[in-house]
């Protein structure tokens, strides 16, 4: 298992290729997913604040 | 002068003339850049000459690029532009003809100017021959590229950076080709090839980047 | 230079006049027109039809997409659904382009700063592909009460002022259509005046005009009306 | 010809693309991760390591993909942006500009890779070969699409003018290719280049096009959800927006 991590020492490049890639790409689902979070919710309170206005 | 090309070409550089500061900036900012360098990187002749090339090129692009910000905004501002639209002839044609009287204006001055600052720094004379020559095709290649930078940023805040970031990549080619021709000269071999290649360059360029442009400032003006 | 001779020419007003480019004898429809700006809907399924001698008044209250209409017309912005016709042909797809056929004066005057009424008249003549005598261009601006100040550069006049250079500039070019945004603004009564006179000779010669305005101007002719939002 | 039509029209209206898209983005997603699961295995894992680089050479199992998707998906916007441009098709535009962050996310891991490729190869992080530079420049024009759309505020306006940017770019992107290339034949003769092994190992060859198709398979998940998001965006007020917002759809 150590062997492995050690990559041979090459341990600070392979890793550190995988481990960004890794880390860019869930950061990337991360922030699309807030992303589409915080707008439904506000396009969910716009149609809710519609409505109100439409009862009135 | 009645054809309404020569008429815009005309009026364009009248109205240079009659306010030479903006060229004459453009002018000074490429001595100043240039001039400062030596400060920055230590007075050793033979190290200056080597890097000569691409300082001067370096310069000669940033100098463009800055100017090129008024190519249409001031058009843009006072309405010219619209109307410009209007004018029944192609598109392409009279952005072509704003970009020729655009780099007579700007880009043939900093040609003119390059030998005295390649003198400063210890360029030969055929250096200086092969590096005005370059400019001379390679300038136009910037002016004619830039343009579409300038289209698609009219009316935007902070325009004048968002041009840096859209048109500096694409400036690598002549960059490349430019500063390369007189770098083969002074190691002792042609520049022909260079030279050859950013005059194909200028070519494909002067066909292609009008009509780009012209769209550009279709979509900037819609 | 002989002055004295060049003063009340009977054939000059002909010149100008006789010109209207030879395609005046087209109608100018809008078909199903919308447009939006931004995530507003400005207007949709606009229709009307202008025939030669005809004046369309487009009214309705600020920021209800009168100037939108207008650059859609004269083919400066594309509409988001419909078509603009001159005769048979899309607007957009005229030889020559739209400009060949109608003369645009919007909000801005696309005047020269630098450069005087004179010559900022010349060079847009030329550019439309005209050839512009300078009597013409200084007969037209003495009408419109800028006798003395040709030669001045624009940034000198006044804003009613500039607003007038820029109609000599637009009733200079003869073409079938005029397609005027606010041009009284800024204007005063008696050029307020020659401008109707114009706009009348323009109709009587089966010239078309449309035209957006807050006060009501009785022109003379046969006008139509179109209201927005 | 005619049923094709109307089911081309389908697929670019709104509504049936963004449900569409939600019904694939899941097969997409678990497809990613199977192959990415399968890839990774058999590079840290399965594979031999190098008898030059050691196992060192492992990190070409990512930067052939990055770099691969980083060109790609700059192509693809372009076609999209023209699409968009030419047509009129809005769905064409929402594309285009849902892949530029990906595809500038790609672009950047491409040159983070190959940095940390070249430090144990070449001794440095940093060298100017053809390919890195051309990257460089990729990612910047990645940036300058990004940077234009943001910057003008009407929506269509910014989709028309970066779609006339991204076909500038896409032209440019050879020339810039084989300009960066002579210059770097020229300046530093043939003695430094990344040679992939001239032989690759089967084993090798296969990795690499798992990995290939596993970042493939990420670029669809993730540019078909983000170009869902975009829609939301752009017709938050149209009814088939409303309609599901109610349905309680996700």
């Amino acid at each position: 298992m150590m062997e492995f991590l050690a990559m041979g020492g090459y341990a600070p490049y392979v890793w550190g290729s995988y481990l960004i890639m890794a880390g860019l790409l869930v950061v990337e689902m991360l922030q699309l997913r807030y992303r589409r979070r915080s707008l439904l919710a506000w396009i969910r309170r716009m149609a809710r604040l519609r409505a109100q206005e439409e009862k009135q | 002068m009645f054809h309404p090309l020569l008429a815009l070409l005309r009026r364009d550089l009248t109205l240079a003339l009659r306010r030479p500061q903006d060229a004459l900036t453009v002018v000074g900012f490429f001595v100043v850049v240039v001039a400062l360098f030596p400060l920055g990187i230590g007075p050793d002749p033979e190290f200056l000459r080597s890097l000569a090339p691409g300082v001067l090129w370096v310069a000669a692009l940033l100098a463009v690029m800055l100017s090129l910000e008024r190519l249409f905004s001031d058009d843009f501002r006072d309405g010219t532009l619209e109307q410009l639209l209007l004018v029944p002839e192609p598109m392409g044609l009279l952005v072509l003809t704003k970009i020729v009287a655009h780099w007579l204006i700007t880009g043939l001055p900093l040609v003119l100017v390059s030998p005295l600052l390649a003198i400063q720094l210890n360029l030969r004379p055929d250096e200086i021959a092969i590096l005005m020559l370059a400019l001379l095709i390679g300038t136009p290649i910037l002016s004619l590229i830039g343009a579409i930078g300038a289209a698609l940023t009219l009316g935007l805040r902070g325009g004048g950076v968002l041009i840096a970031l859209l048109i500096l990549p694409l400036y690598a080619p002549p960059l490349i080709l430019g500063a390369g021709a007189v770098d083969a000269v002074m190691h002792g071999s042609s520049a022909q090839a260079h030279l050859s290649l950013l005059g194909a360059m200028m070519v494909f360029a002067l066909f292609a980047t009008p009509w780009a442009t012209a769209a550009a400032v279709r979509i900037m003006l819609d | 230079m002989p002055a004295p001779h060049a003063t009340n020419h009977p054939e000059r007003k002909e010149t100008v006049t006789a010109e209207l480019s030879g395609m005046a004898d087209r109608e100018f429809r809008a078909v199903d027109l919308a447009a939006e700006r931004g995530e507003r809907l400005l207007f949709e399924h606009l229709e009307f039809k202008l025939s030669p001698g005809q004046l369309l008044q487009v009214s309705g209250r600020n920021g209800c997409g009168k100037t939108s209409l207008l650059r859609i017309l004269s083919g400066l912005s594309r509409p988001t659904a419909g078509e603009v016709y001159w005769g048979d042909e899309p607007i957009r797809s005229v030889d020559g382009g739209t400009g060949s056929c109608l003369g645009y004066l919007g909000h801005q005057n696309a005047l020269k700063e630098d450069m005087s009424a004179e010559e900022n008249i010349l060079i847009a003549g030329r550019l439309g592909g005209g050839r512009p005598e300078r009597e013409t261009v200084l007969a037209m601006l003495g009408g419109l009460g800028l006798a003395g100040y040709e030669d001045l550069p624009v940034r000198f006049l006044s804003q009613g002022q500039k607003r007038r250079v820029a109609l000599a500039r637009l009733l200079l070019q003869p073409r079938a259509l005029l397609i005027l945004d606010e041009p009284y603004a800024a204007l005063d009564v008696q050029v307020i005046e020659v401008l109707r006179g114009a706009i009348e000779a323009h109709l009587t010669r089966k010239g078309m005009i449309i035209i957006t305005t807050h006060q009501a101007v009785d022109i003379d002719g046969d006008c139509r009306n179109l209201h927005l939002g | 010809m005619s049923e094709r039509g109307i089911q081309w029209f389908r697929f670019t209206a709104p509504a049936n693309f963004y449900d569409l898209a939600g019904r694939l983005i899941p097969w997409f997603a678990a497809l990613t991760i199977a192959l990415f699961a399968v890839g990774l295995y058999l590079g840290l894992v399965v594979a031999p390591s190098d008898y030059q680089q050691g196992d060192s050479y492992r990190i070409i199992y990512i930067h052939v993909p990055t770099a691969w998707m980083g060109m790609f998906l700059y192509v693809l916007m372009a076609a999209y942006a023209a699409i968009g441009l030419i047509w009129r098709i809005k769905m064409a535009d929402v594309m285009a500009k849902a892949i530029a962050p990906t595809g500038a996310l790609f672009t950047f891991l491409a040159l983070w890779t190959g940095a940390l490729w070249g430090r144990p190869t070449w001794g440095v992080y940093w060298v100017w070969d053809a390919r890195l530079t051309s990257m460089l420049i990729l990612l910047f024009l990645y940036l300058g699409y990004m940077a234009l759309h943001a910057a003008i505020d009407d929506r269509q306006r910014a989709s028309n003018a970066s779609a006339v940017l991204a076909m500038v770019g896409v032209v440019n992107v050879p020339i810039i290719y084989f300009s960066v290339q002579w210059w770097n034949t020229l300046h530093q003769g043939a003695s430094i280049t990344v040679t992939e092994a001239p032989t690759m190992a089967t084993i090798m060859f296969v990795t690499l096009l798992i990995m290939v198709l596993a970042a493939w398979m990420y670029s669809v998940a993730v540019v078909l959800a983000r170009a869902r998001v975009e829609l939301l965006e752009r017709e938050r007020n149209a009814r088939w927006v409303q309609e599901r917002l109610e349905g309680g759809t996700k």
